[in-house]
């Protein structure tokens, strides 16, 4: 599973992509933020205001019961600011 | 029609090749969205303290985004406009990188035979555009580099527009 | 700023024009008004009738104006929309003489530091101008010249930004 | 007193501007109205529908009611048509 990190996110995480392979227990956004944020403290930190983090499964908007499974392309970013 | 690219656009062009061998255009309307030398919420100098400073000033602005779901979100935001109004021709550009003070950012244009066609649909366009399109500002000023927060202005402009059923939240 | 002129004008050469060494602008909002090569209450071929004809099929359009009214109604237009919005910059181009369709008949520019009132005092100063400066359009269509019977939409439209009390009705 | 017309009160007319003096009794935008209705058929036929027809006084808009006196500019015209 590809995980990618924009603005801040990827600023705190220290990375801007990266491949994991979570347990089959994550199947879900939000299980998958929770299995995120265990992987370091940089990951605990940047994931701890969830209200402050958007999630995009395969380039779509996601909320935090839509489902992930190996090959997603998951992308955690802040509130959009462009324009 | 879309276009995410880093360098620049010439208005003048762009607008002219929208309503170009169309003549049943009537109204145009256009939004350029600018970088600020300061920072939306920076107030005036900091009299309490005496030490005259504004805060907020903006030296530059990076774009950050996210290629592939930026496209097809804008696509998909293009089209939605097209459904709600009559409309003869749109165009969207948004740049990413690094701009300056008085840089260009984006570009919005409708054109359509009814004028109130266009200004509706350039302001919804911009609206959503702005709540929707996975853009990130990072602004730097003499502190340092600062990611810019989303304002709740910008949620209630989108909201005007009703929801749509594919951006959470 | 306001101009009345029987030229062409160049939309991205006003537009940067506005926004130049300015970078307090955070947003400019721009409408063109062109020609059309249908009367707005055109409508399809006439199948009653089996010619087939285009009802209101427009050639050409002469502006005709009232030299030194328009100027100053459109200067008190332009000064109320400052009054009413922060505007870092606003412009009016209203041309006169014959154009054919597919030709710009009038630019409205306004810029702000926030995109809101862009938006509104542009729509503003257009839908003002419609109904208060003193310009009447001549049709030419293959029936002859026809003048252009006033909209109600359009008193409607100026009317949601209040009345005047210069401007008689 | 200087006469203008504008669309199709010109072309009705058959003139875009005239320089008429009209009687004492004449005092406001109806009156001259009237007056000039009175001219020729010409006059009477582009008049004959008030309601379409608006009187700017020294290029200010004006009302039935408002004052004219020697001297002013008053123009008639439909209502505007640009933008």
């Amino acid at each position: 599973m590809q995980i990618l990190y924009f603005a801040w996110l990827k600023t705190h995480t220290g990375t801007g992509q990266e491949t994991v392979d979570p347990p089959e227990q994550v199947r879900d956004v939000a299980g998958l933020l929770d299995w995120l944020a265990g992987r370091s403290e940089a990951h605990a930190k940047a994931l701890r205001d969830r209200q402050a983090v958007r999630v995009a499964v395969n380039q779509e908007y996601a909320r935090p019961s839509d489902p992930v499974q190996p090959g997603d392309e998951v992308a955690l970013f802040p509130p959009v600011t462009g324009g | 029609m879309i276009r995410v690219q880093r360098e620049d656009f010439e208005i003048g062009a762009e607008l002219d090749a929208l309503t170009r061998d169309n003549p049943g255009v009537g109204g145009l309307c256009s939004f350029v969205g600018l970088v600020r030398d300061l920072h939306p919420d920076a107030r005036t100098p900091d009299s309490e303290s005496g030490e005259g400073r504004v805060h907020g000033e903006v030296r530059a602005m990076t774009l950050e985004h996210y290629p592939g779901m930026t496209e097809k979100m804008l696509r998909r935001i293009d089209a939605e406009a097209h459904r709600r109004w009559p409309l003869e021709a749109s165009l969207v550009i948004h740049r990413y990188g690094r701009m300056e003070p008085g840089e260009r950012i984006v570009l919005v244009a409708t054109a359509s035979a009814h004028r109130q066609a266009a200004f509706e649909s350039c302001q919804f366009l911009i609206d959503w555009l702005k709540t929707k399109a996975p853009f990130w500002k990072l602004e730097e000023t003499p502190d340092g580099g600062c990611w810019v927060d989303a304002r709740v202005g910008d949620d209630a402009a989108a909201a005007r527009w009703g929801r749509d059923d594919w951006a959470a939240e």
